[in-house]
């Protein structure tokens, strides 16, 4: 167990190392000068003095290395740097915005694990009956389906024919409904395909016969013996995919008019506003991280085998 | 059933390649074309599939409107596929330090959401079609890198393959002779299932600009370009969408007609 | 009453590729109030004979022909209906112990669901599961009851199989495979507790095995199972064996001086005219490859072997 | 570890939701602060952007007041300043101000606060996402300004300055409580002006309320208190406005035509239109070949077809225009536009010589319409030799692009920000414009640096505008820029309000009221 955490924390803090390097990097590689950038705005050009000092000020003009572990001492200080667009604190747009980005996050994994884990648990009971195909085809269809367009029809059918749903802005739960939706309708589909085929799996284990040879109920069998176990993997992509959701958002933020981290990306990449950029991605990779490693340690807890004996193997 | 879906996505996929590479052969009009008599015409006996508000014919669009993604999807993917291939068959097959090291990275590249960590790429590579396929690239393929160490880990053990090793032959001609034989089912089924994946992400980064640049026609660019139209001119939207669709559905489809074939659970292609 | 006859019936695993045929063309009555025990190799198809009895083959398994229970077909049955069975006529005690129970959860409710099947009240589940361990050899059920699976160990996690499946106090039990991979201490152990069984009202027993030894010591009745058929079946087949087979196997055995059988078992996907042990035995004739022998009555067992057929 | 597994599932999911509900109940009390009365509008911008923002809010809050307000017609008229005049040679003008005008904190307006004011706008140049706040452009030749008694102030001018109120009005005058900002200039809170709202709440890119200004110098406000949303996607905002989460929209580009067009199938709604100050215009790069020839320009603006674009992309609100001058303002003058590709392909032909040329074009990636524009545009420009290649990109990477002079056309537009011309013509054709470089534009004529140096010096109002019509012949006949479209303002709203009246900037606000 022992040796299994201190394994676990260095793979983490090599990944942590790794994802602020290649934030860092996307960076250095930026087309344009950071400097320049910085202190340009509309109709004001900085001069080659202006640029000078502030490459200075900035740490720019020390060996990139330097760079790097000033770079990461800031982040750890809590500073991003200022927008190169709004020349606000990156820091505190990120603050303003995370919010909302991780309440449509958490309604979008809720969905996501309600109907995910309901539909494949169905799904799997009934295996290859008319149900099952008819969820495999659902999940299939839903699976393909691009998020984008999706969101647009809608819009076109719930706000616009309808006018049951409001269709932008962050007003509460209603208005979370429809993004919400849109954005978990793959990771949906896909938790219910794996928690289908986790059931099936866990159907081809002498347990199971045995517990179905006790003739127990259905509600029994499958709920209370099955699930527990099936649901593990399952935890473990619910993880991945509520990382993944964060760092997701931005096209559906975008459709939505929801001022998270993600729509603001989008607009970063067009204003050339690297630094934020930087935050954006290290940030969406350090929520992945955390919340895996918060999965792997509910499973920890979930499993008794691995809770009091330490067996991480088997 | 699955049977049948498997074959009709087949013949669907081959439909839409054959009509994208010969495009210029089927299509009724140069997609560019505008036909001013005959703006958002709806669906006439001209343009079978209707017009857009330039007066440019639909079907014509549409049919152009695959290539760059589809070839960009499958490009990128082939490319990652042999990167994040090679790394997980070297890692897995050799593994110690080499494994550790190769594993690490990947566990480094696998930690950035993808959708996030492509936008930002694009965003810094600028768009263009090269920079799109490399930001789908860097960001995708540590995912097959992962999954085929699993499956080469899982072939090593097998007996045949520990005697070859003890009987001397070389490492590279075990990678080519066997290693590879035995995972290319998953690789296959693998590289499916991210082509569609691929498809889905350029729809969503050319939806946000960052993708297929106009004035190519592209399916999620029609989309976004019919934002001001939709709302009268429904397919204006349905038409691209429901092409985009059919096309993923139906590698999709493909996907899991392979993973029966070749009898392989999915969860471990997930 | 009570006997289950099998009616020419099949089983067949078919896959994309191949069909196996498992259990082929089984006529057979096993009778109640005794311990009956089918012995074989592994993949002789005795396992699936006695999950097909209890409806519980995985569904890919086609199968054809009739299993009577009571007089009544069980195959004939809705799925509903003959889950029934379970645990009410049929008790099942799976093979692999330590892989028998859901390893995440506490004995205590493993056991519990079985005796809520007859007794519903919360208190006198307890008790009775109490008793049951108790009887079964647990000096400190209590404590049991409260831990996980992967804390007991193989002896005792059979024990707790075997509680948890006569709990609900079913006519039948069927244990497959009861001393695979338990050592030789606890493989006796293990033959006390199914001599036991007949203490706790179960007298109808069909024991899946291929331990020679603990047949002998336990069944009153055995049979041998080859190749989906039976080859071989009577009261003292383990002492007197007849058939070349059973004699090879029982040649075969670790106490016996292990002396491996030559050859190789036929394919189950395989289908042949003549008898299916011919390409081994050491008494093959002309016949055995054009005809498939049947079973004939010699002394008190009856052996699929035409040295046995005495033309009748 | 005593709780049984299934509760623990049911826990997980517990906290899940709860999680939710706690950031659900955080939303009640704002859901529910939605009274009758307030009226919600939404436009593409934030229009509060803050204390960093030269003005903190746009004029069309009516927060703060100018000196001086623009007419409906482009004419000034009085605000704050009640009457004025001008000395005879120009050079001086004396503001009378209104009398018994408050500040929404209370403090009295009067000549000192328009001192304040005028101080902190001549200690530097404040950007704003509006119009840089720029005494030289709002005040150009300014001498001196004085205070001749509590309600008079006097401007003294180098020069003689008589359209000098059409530079004042709305962001050239606007007025701010002297006690709004420290000794820097820069805001300490809200924007505390005389206007007939005040700001009550404001969050940054999300939405900013005002309230009705009890005790404001005017007719009062008819509504109680708005809140002004930032919807930045025009597809959203009209769909918000359907779905009835928005009363009505606001600001450039409230609606696209197309949208205007579709809300006019619903009678639940109306639209508000208006002259809008803004020219659209393409910016082609004359700092280098092949746009650095004159004829190539007018082969441009020859080639396109400026009707056709209106009425597909524009549903006909907007006019084709070839004059840089905006047709919001009273020296704007017609002229005739003209197109000819025949013309167009024989000026290009001599130019190129046969040659094609393929250059970058452009355009902002926010805007949808512009896309559909350049495609329209793009196989007239092929048929003159020139192929484009259509890049969007977010305005302020463009400029910089502009600016470095690394592109061949650009889709730019300008605001007028008053009703005196001269700013414009001076940015963009006088040879040290700040647009002219910027743009990369490579303009230069010595006729209007002449023309504009004449202007400056000119002290009768009849006379500068003769100089100004020369200039606009130039500006169509040299084409620093090659102008599109004089713009419309559409707005949307339902039909709950009454008096939704669109300006030549914004709306008004303060007449706006419930129909019912």
């Amino acid at each position: 167990m022992k040796e299994y955490i201190i394994e676990k924390v260095k793979s983490i803090f090599i990944v942590l190392v790794g994802i602020s390097l290649l934030s860092f990097l996307l960076g250095v590689v930026s087309p344009g000068d950071p400097a320049e950038l910085s202190l340009s705005k509309y109709g004001y050009s900085p001069t080659p003095q202006e640029i000078e000092a502030r490459r200075v000020e900035m740490g720019l003009d020390k060996p990139i290395h330097i760079q790097y572990i000033n770079w990461v001492k800031n982040i750890l200080k809590g500073d991003f740097g200022k927008s190169f667009s709004t020349k606000e604190n990156v820091t505190d747009m990120i603050i303003r915005k995370a919010p909302v980005t991780f309440k449509l996050a958490m309604y979008s994994i809720v969905i996501t694990s309600v109907f995910g884990i309901s539909l494949g648990v169905i799904a799997g009971i009934n295996k290859n009956k008319p149900i099952d195909n008819l969820i495999k085809l659902i999940t299939n269809i839903l699976f393909s389906l691009p998020t984008f367009w999706l969101a647009l029809l809608f819009i076109l059918i719930f706000s616009e024919k309808l006018g049951i749903l409001p269709t932008s802005g962050d007003g509460g739960f209603k208005y979370m409904i429809m993004p919400a939706v849109s954005l978990s309708l793959i990771t949906m589909s896909t938790t219910a395909m794996v928690m289908r085929s986790s059931m099936i799996q866990e159907f081809g284990k002498q347990y199971y016969t045995f517990a179905k040879a006790k003739g127990i109920s259905k509600y029994d069998l499958y709920i209370k013996n099955v699930l527990p176990n099936a649901i593990l993997p399952v935890l473990t992509i619910l993880g991945n995919f509520f990382g993944s959701i964060l760092g997701g958002s931005a096209v559906v933020e975008t459709i939505f008019a929801l001022s998270g981290i993600g729509s603001y990306a989008v607009e970063s990449v067009f204003s050339k506003d690297f630094p934020y950029l930087q935050a954006y991605v290290l940030l969406t990779g350090l929520a992945f991280v955390l919340v895996t490693s918060l999965v792997d340690i509910l499973i920890i807890i979930i499993n008794p085998k691995i809770r009091l004996k330490g067996d991480i193997y088997e | 059933m699955n049977k049948i879906l498997g074959k009709l996505s087949i013949i669907v996929l081959i439909i839409i390649l054959l009509v994208s590479i010969f495009a210029n052969i089927i299509s009724p009009y140069d997609p560019n074309f505008q036909d001013k008599e005959n703006r958002l015409s709806g669906f006439t006996q001209e343009h079978k599939l209707g017009t857009d508000p330039l007066g440019r014919d639909m079907l014509s669009r549409v049919i152009y409107g695959g290539r760059s993604s589809i070839l960009i999807g499958v490009l990128a993917t082939l490319v990652s596929m042999t990167i994040g291939s090679g790394m997980g068959i070297i890692s897995g097959y050799f593994g110690g330090r080499l494994d550790k090291f190769i594993t690490s990275i990947t566990n480094i590249f696998q930690a950035l959401p993808q959708m996030a960590f492509t936008i930002a790429i694009a965003g810094v590579l600028g768009p263009g079609i090269k920079n799109l396929i490399l930001a789908l690239v860097i960001s995708s393929w540590a995912g097959f890198s992962r999954i085929v160490r699993a499956e080469v880990l899982k072939v090593k053990e097998e007996p045949y393959i520990e005697a070859m090793v003890y009987l001397g032959s070389s490492d590279l001609s075990i990678i080519l002779f066997h290693i590879i034989p035995n995972i290319m089912p998953n690789i296959i089924i693998l590289l499916t299932t991210r082509i569609g994946r691929s498809l889905l992400s350029i729809a969503a980064l050319s939806f946000l600009g960052l993708g297929v640049q106009p004035p190519n026609p592209d399916w999620s660019v029609m989309i976004n370009d019919a934002r001001l139209y939709y709302r009268s001119y429904p397919y204006l939207i349905v038409v691209p969408g429901f092409s985009i669709f059919i096309t993923i559905l139906s590698i999709n489809t493909l996907g899991d007609y392979l993973r029966d074939i070749f009898d392989i659970r999915s969860e471990e292609i997930i | 009453m009570g006997d289950i006859i099998f009616e020419d019936f099949n089983v067949n695993f078919e896959t994309r590729k191949q069909n196996v045929k498992s259990v082929r063309d089984m006529n057979l009555t096993i009778k109640s109030h005794k311990i009956t025990g089918i012995v074989g190799e592994s993949g002789c198809g005795k396992s699936v004979l006695s999950l097909s009895i209890l409806g519980l083959l995985p569904d890919y398994a086609k199968t054809s022909g009739n299993i009577y229970y009571d007089n009544k077909d069980i195959t004939a049955l809705a799925n509903r209906v003959r889950e029934k069975y379970l645990g009410r006529e049929f008790g099942y005690i799976s093979q692999n112990p330590s892989e028998s129970l859901s390893p995440i959860r506490k004995i205590r409710k493993q056991f519990y669901e079985s005796l809520d099947l007859v007794e519903k009240n919360k208190a006198e589940i307890e008790k009775k599961s109490i008793e049951i361990l108790k009887e079964l050899g647990f000096e400190k059920p209590l404590e049991v009851l409260d831990k996980y699976p992967f804390q007991l160990s193989g002896g005792q996690q059979q024990r707790v199989l075997t509680g948890i499946a006569i709990s609900s106090s079913p006519r039948w039990i069927f244990a497959d495979e009861p001393t695979k991979g338990l050592d030789e201490n606890i493989k006796k152990d293990s033959l006390e507790l199914f001599k036991k069984l007949r203490s706790f009202g179960i007298d109808s027993t069909l024991v899946i095995t291929h331990d020679i030894d603990f047949a002998k010591n336990l069944c009153d009745e055995v049979m041998v199972m080859y190749s989906g058929q039976i080859v071989e079946m009577g009261i003292d087949v383990l002492d007197n064996p007849k058939h070349p087979y059973t004699k090879g196997f029982i040649e075969s055995m670790p106490s016996k001086g292990m002396k491996i059988m030559e050859g190789k078992t036929l394919s189950p996907t395989e289908d042949i005219r003549g008898c299916r042990f011919a390409n081994r035995c050491g008494c093959k004739t002309k016949r055995c490859d054009l005809e498939s022998p049947k079973l004939y009555n010699y002394e008190n067992s009856q052996v699929r072997c035409f040295l046995y057929d005495k033309g009748e | 570890m005593k709780i049984k597994k299934s509760m623990k599932l049911v826990l997980l999911m517990l906290i899940m939701t709860l999680g939710l509900t706690a950031c659900g109940t955080k939303e009640t009390p704002k859901e529910e602060a939605v009274e009758e009365k307030q009226v919600v509008l939404a436009g593409r911008r934030h229009l509060a952007p803050g204390e960093e923002d030269a003005y903190y809010c746009s004029s069309i809050l009516y927060v703060w007041e100018p000196l001086v307000r623009q007419g409906e017609n482009g004419e000034p008229e009085p605000a704050l300043a009640e009457s004025w005049e001008m000395s005879k040679d120009g050079k001086e003008w004396t503001f009378n101000l209104r009398k018994n005008v408050k500040f929404h904190d209370g403090e009295d307006f009067n000549a000192d606060s328009v001192i304040a004011n005028l101080d902190r706008m001549k200690k530097e140049v404040r950007q704003s996402s509006y119009y840089p706040m720029d005494i030289d452009s709002h005040y150009p030749d300014l001498k001196a300004y004085e205070k001749i008694d509590d309600n008079t102030i006097k401007l003294v001018f180098n020069e003689a300055k008589p359209t000098q109120l059409y530079r004042m009005v709305n962001f050239g005058s606007a007025i701010y409580s002297p006690k709004n900002f420290n000794e820097e200039g820069n805001f300490n809170g809200f924007a505390i002006g005389t206007g007939p709202f005040k700001i009550k709440e404001n969050v940054k890119d999300d939405f900013v309320v005002i309230e009705k200004n009890e005790d404001y110098w005017g007719e009062k406000a008819k509504v109680e208190e708005i809140k002004i949303k930032n919807i930045p996607d025009v597809d959203t905002r009209y769909a918000a406005l359907k779905a009835g989460e928005i009363h009505g929209t606001l600001d450039l580009d409230s609606l696209t035509p197309a949208l205007a067009e579709e809300l006019k199938k619903d009678d639940k709604f109306d639209l508000a239109t208006a002259k809008s100050t803004i020219v659209k215009f393409l910016v082609l790069n004359g700092s280098k070949a092949p746009f650095d020839d004159v004829r190539l320009k007018q082969a441009v603006s020859m080639a396109l077809d400026r009707q056709d674009i209106v009425d597909t992309v524009y549903f006909g609100y907007a006019e084709p225009t070839t004059n840089l001058l905006n047709y919001s303002t009273p020296f704007y003058k017609e002229i005739k536009v003209n197109e000819n590709m025949e013309e167009a392909k024989k000026l290009a032909n001599e130019v190129l010589k046969g040659e094609r040329v393929s250059v970058d074009y452009y355009i902002s990636g926010a805007d949808v319409t512009q896309k559909t524009e350049a495609e329209m545009i793009a196989p007239l420009l092929a048929e003159i030799g020139i192929d484009v290649n259509i890049k969007p990109m977010e305005v302020s990477a463009m400029r910089e692009e502009m600016k470095a002079g690394n592109y061949g056309i650009g889709r730019e537009r300008q605001g007028l920000s008053n009703g005196e011309p001269s700013t414009i013509f001076g940015r963009f054709m006088l040879t040290s414009g700040d647009h002219n470089q910027n743009y990369s534009l490579g303009y230069s004529n010595e006729k209007v640096n002449e023309l504009m140096e004449k202007a400056s010096k000119e002290s009768d109002v009849k006379k500068l505008g003769e100089i100004y019509d020369e200039i606009q012949l130039i500006s169509t006949e040299t084409l620093p820029v090659i102008p599109l479209f004089n713009d419309m303002n559409i707005m949307g709203h339902t039909k709950d309000l009454k008096n939704y009246k669109a300006q030549i900037y914004g709306l008004d606000l303060p007449n706006i009221e419930w129909a019912k």
